[in-house]
């Protein structure tokens, strides 16, 4: 049980690692919020369910529950704050995009209103 | 262990610093401060200071960001105006 | 054993943390530095029980909500700061 | 040039000043004489198992009731600063996104019972009145966040404030009619050590302390917020 | 279009009831809350329920947002199935980005595609908001009345029905049980 | 732990120059609370003793021999204290800043000349 407890934190600390190395690898900012979010996002809740596991005698599993249901409801809410933030201040996308549909849409929307 | 945490920790909060100093933009200059007050909360709780962690995580990493926010926010409004 | 691997998870974490960092020096706008904050936050949490485990104190846990909840709170402050709606 | 050189005399000045702290400075071996005695006396006589909080709220009450002076006085201060006027032209703000606002309704209530989670149990966790207000206004300004026309009833604010002062310093002078002096939380029975309803009055002081705290930074956050100009 | 909806209150019979419903389940959400934060005794808990009934008092006029919560046997077995079906998708897309993260060429083809969701209720949109950012990716940028605009990490179809079906389609079934 | 001092000067020092070399004057706020965060470090890492846990007694520590085990609680308090009032400050000072703004229409420290001797 304690074993298998570390080696789950062990795996949540290499995907927080992951998540810490696409948010520098990645090349514009909505790449990097993907991987920022997802993989942050998995390994904190496996690192907080090693925790709670390889330290059986401990009375927290309610508090680290709340936590991690805490951490899934906002993690995503806040980036997509964060999106919807740099995409209206224009921040540019990597070369790679290959369509945007909401700057479109926006266009479209601003053209109707005139 | 401790000692290392304390080390990388404090080499982040000196860059962090540094960085609030020289930043031209003001808005990386106040993420950079919130950034120092997060990192002096796990330093808080390495000194056995379980209160003062939770004051600074809620104070000093929070409240203090949105309160230079919304003067930013004030200053930068007037500039659209002028 | 256990604790050895326990040790080596949090080493990692602490690396993620630096990682992150390093995005946050190199901006190179002001969203990206949020979005490296946000992602320090998180590991920060785990960071926290870490510690709450190492240092055997279960009451540390409840510094780990506030944080997640204030931090939360703060990049959602940023994002409206960022697109005018405050 | 001059002011360069006199700048880095300052620098210098406080890093001579400063250094001999940092090299001559050991580690304390064991407590000091004052943090002894309450180490080894407050849990019995006060019954909190946070013994930071029993110095905060009871050894050291008097200063706590100072430190809420002060955070009273600079809302106030900034509430002068920023009085102004209203004036007809808002520059138009930007509405949030529905996912924003439904997430902060359902989260909303969670903070709100969250703060009061943490005062309550200020004297069993590190938690504790500022801590916990800090976490309700913190959820006030979720709300200013997630809509650009939300406004918080002023009022209210004041009517909080004051109240929860006036029942501070109440509480106050009924530890010093009732027990031994200002502060004192023994007038009420010290219970179970360990449980909630413990710590005679601490509880009670340290949610007052809270709401007064959560008001007073909602005050601050709401004038600094507010669009007058 | 967006502000005219929002601001339109109905204070029918209906309204009420929503209202109603969503007071006591929030209610019961909060000395939920409550029970695992606390160590378990009675005083605790009446403190808890408590805590909650004021709460839930004081934020009465807020917007009920859990009022569209169906309470159906089958919404309950639709729940389950959704978290085993979320945890498996969160599992495939944090592979998915350790993948790309890991290969030397960032094999990335991104850009930002419109969806369209049949849901209603607001909270169930914003379940379905956090589910998409949590599946491999993709991730919610803004949403408009129905639809949601996404940013795809590699766009695999181009238009509005082949994307629709892609990302929101899997949740979507569940949701529309759970919530309406 | 010495470590911790010495970061905390570091920090006071970093402040200090922010606040004697920038010009904006939010530059300067920002400057002040780093400093500050400087002072509230050394102040908690004076209260620290090694190998001891934190003042909260629970399961974890031994009541009878807590004088032996815990931290001193009464740093904690002092900082705890500060931290708020900081925030009041930093408050206070941003407010006025604002209106400096207002005022001038600039937050360069040098086109304040009123108060300059």
């Amino acid at each position: 049980m304690e074993l298998a407890g570390a080696i789950i934190t062990l795996i949540g600390s290499i995907f927080l690692f992951l998540g810490a190395l696409g948010l520098l690898r990645m090349p514009d900012i909505f790449n990097r919020m993907q991987a920022g979010t997802k993989a942050t996002t998995l390994g904190s809740i496996l690192f907080l369910t090693g925790s709670a596991m390889a330290h059986a005698e401990c009375t927290c599993t309610g508090k680290i529950v709340i936590l991690i249901l805490f951490i899934i409801f906002t993690n995503p809410l806040s980036s997509h704050a964060l999106a919807r933030a740099a995409h209206f201040i224009g921040i540019p996308l990597a070369k790679k995009t290959v369509k945007d549909d909401l700057a479109e849409d926006e266009k479209k929307e601003e053209g109707g209103q005139l | 262990m401790t000692t290392i945490i304390i080390a990388v920790l404090g080499a982040i909060m000196i860059a962090a610093a540094v960085l609030a100093i020289v930043q031209k933009s003001l808005l990386s200059a106040v993420i950079a401060a919130g950034a120092i007050s997060l990192l002096a909360s796990l330093l808080y709780i390495v000194l056995a200071a379980p209160d003062v962690a939770m004051t600074e995580a809620a104070i000093g990493s929070g409240l203090t960001t949105i309160v230079f926010l919304f003067a930013l926010n004030k200053i930068r409004k007037e500039d659209k105006h002028g | 054993m256990v604790n050895i691997i326990y040790q080596i998870a949090g080493a990692i974490a602490l690396a993620a943390i630096l990682l992150a960092f390093i995005r946050m020096i190199k901006g190179p706008t002001a969203a990206d530095r949020v979005v490296a904050l946000d992602a320090m936050t998180i590991i920060s949490i785990s960071l926290i029980i870490f510690l709450a485990a190492t240092l055997q104190r279960v009451i540390y846990i409840d510094i780990a909500l506030v944080y997640g909840l204030i931090s939360f709170v703060g990049i959602v402050a940023i994002a409206r700061y960022l697109e005018r709606g405050i | 040039m001059v002011k360069k050189i006199f700048i880095v005399i300052i620098l210098g000045f406080f890093a001579v000043m400063l250094l001999p702290l940092a090299k001559d400075f050991t580690p304390f071996q064991e407590l000091s004489p004052v943090a002894e005695k309450y180490v080894e006396d407050g849990p019995e006589e006060l019954g909190s198992a946070n013994l930071v909080t029993s110095v905060i709220v009871t050894y050291r009450g008097l200063d706590t009731l100072g430190e809420v002076a002060v955070l009273f006085i600079a809302a106030a201060g900034v509430g002068f600063f920023l009085r102004k006027e209203e004036k007809g032209d808002k520059t138009p703000k930007r509405g949030s996104s529905q996912i924003l606002q439904s997430g902060t309704a359902f989260l909303f209530p969670l903070i709100l019972a969250f703060g009061v989670y943490i005062f309550l149990h200020g004297h069993l966790t590190p938690g504790g009145g500022f801590q916990g207000g800090v976490v309700i206004a913190s959820g006030m300004v979720l709300l200013l966040l997630s809509s650009a026309s939300a406004k918080i009833n002023e009022n209210v604010l004041h009517l909080v404030e004051s109240l929860s002062g006036a029942s501070y310093v109440a509480i106050g002078i009924l530890g010093l009619v009732l027990a031994t002096g200002f502060l004192d939380n023994r007038f009420l029975d010290l219970g179970e050590f360990g449980t909630l309803l413990s710590a005679g009055a601490i509880p009670l002081i340290y949610s007052f302390i809270g709401l007064k705290v959560g008001a007073e930074l909602v005050g601050i956050v709401n004038n600094m917020q507010k669009d007058q100009s | 279009m967006i502000k005219i909806q929002i601001k339109i209150k109905t204070y029918t019979e209906s309204g009420a009831m929503k209202r109603f419903k969503h007071t006591v389940l929030l209610f019961l959400f909060l000395v939920l809350l409550w029970a695992l934060l606390t160590p378990h005794n009675m005083q605790e808990i009446w403190a808890g329920v408590a805590v909650s009934a004021l709460v839930a008092l004081f934020t009465l006029r807020m917007d009920p947002v859990l009022g569209d919560l169906k309470l159906t046997p089958k919404s309950f077995l639709y729940l389950l199935i959704y978290i085993f079906v979320f945890i498996k998708e969160l599992v495939i897309s944090n592979l998915d980005v350790a993948r790309r993260v890991v290969d030397p060429k960032l094999p990335i083809k991104p850009g930002i595609v419109k969806v369209k969701t049949k849901l209603n209720s607001r909270i169930g949109r914003t379940i379905l908001a956090n589910s998409i950012t949590l599946t491999p990716g993709t991730l919610t940028v803004d949403i408009k009345d129905e639809y949601l605009y996404i940013h795809w990490i590699e766009i695999k179809h181009d238009d509005l029905e082949g994307a629709t079906k892609d990302i929101v389609q899997k949740f979507e079934k569940y949701l529309e049980v759970i919530f309406g | 732990m010495t470590l911790i001092t010495i970061l905390g000067l570091v920090l006071i020092m970093i402040g200090l120059w922010g606040m004697l070399t920038q010009k904006n004057i939010i530059k300067i706020i920002i400057g002040f609370s780093i400093m500050d965060t400087g002072v509230h470090l050394i102040m908690v890492s004076i209260g620290y003793l090694k190998d001891r846990t934190a003042p909260i007694i629970d399961s974890a520590v031994d009541q009878a021999n807590a004088v032996n085990t815990v931290v001193d609680p009464i740093p904690s308090a002092l900082v705890l204290t500060a931290i708020v009032i900081g925030l009041a400050v930093t408050a206070l000072m941003l407010s006025y800043a604002i209106k400096l703004y207002e005022k001038k229409g600039t937050l360069d420290i040098n086109e304040f000349k009123e108060l300059k001797w």
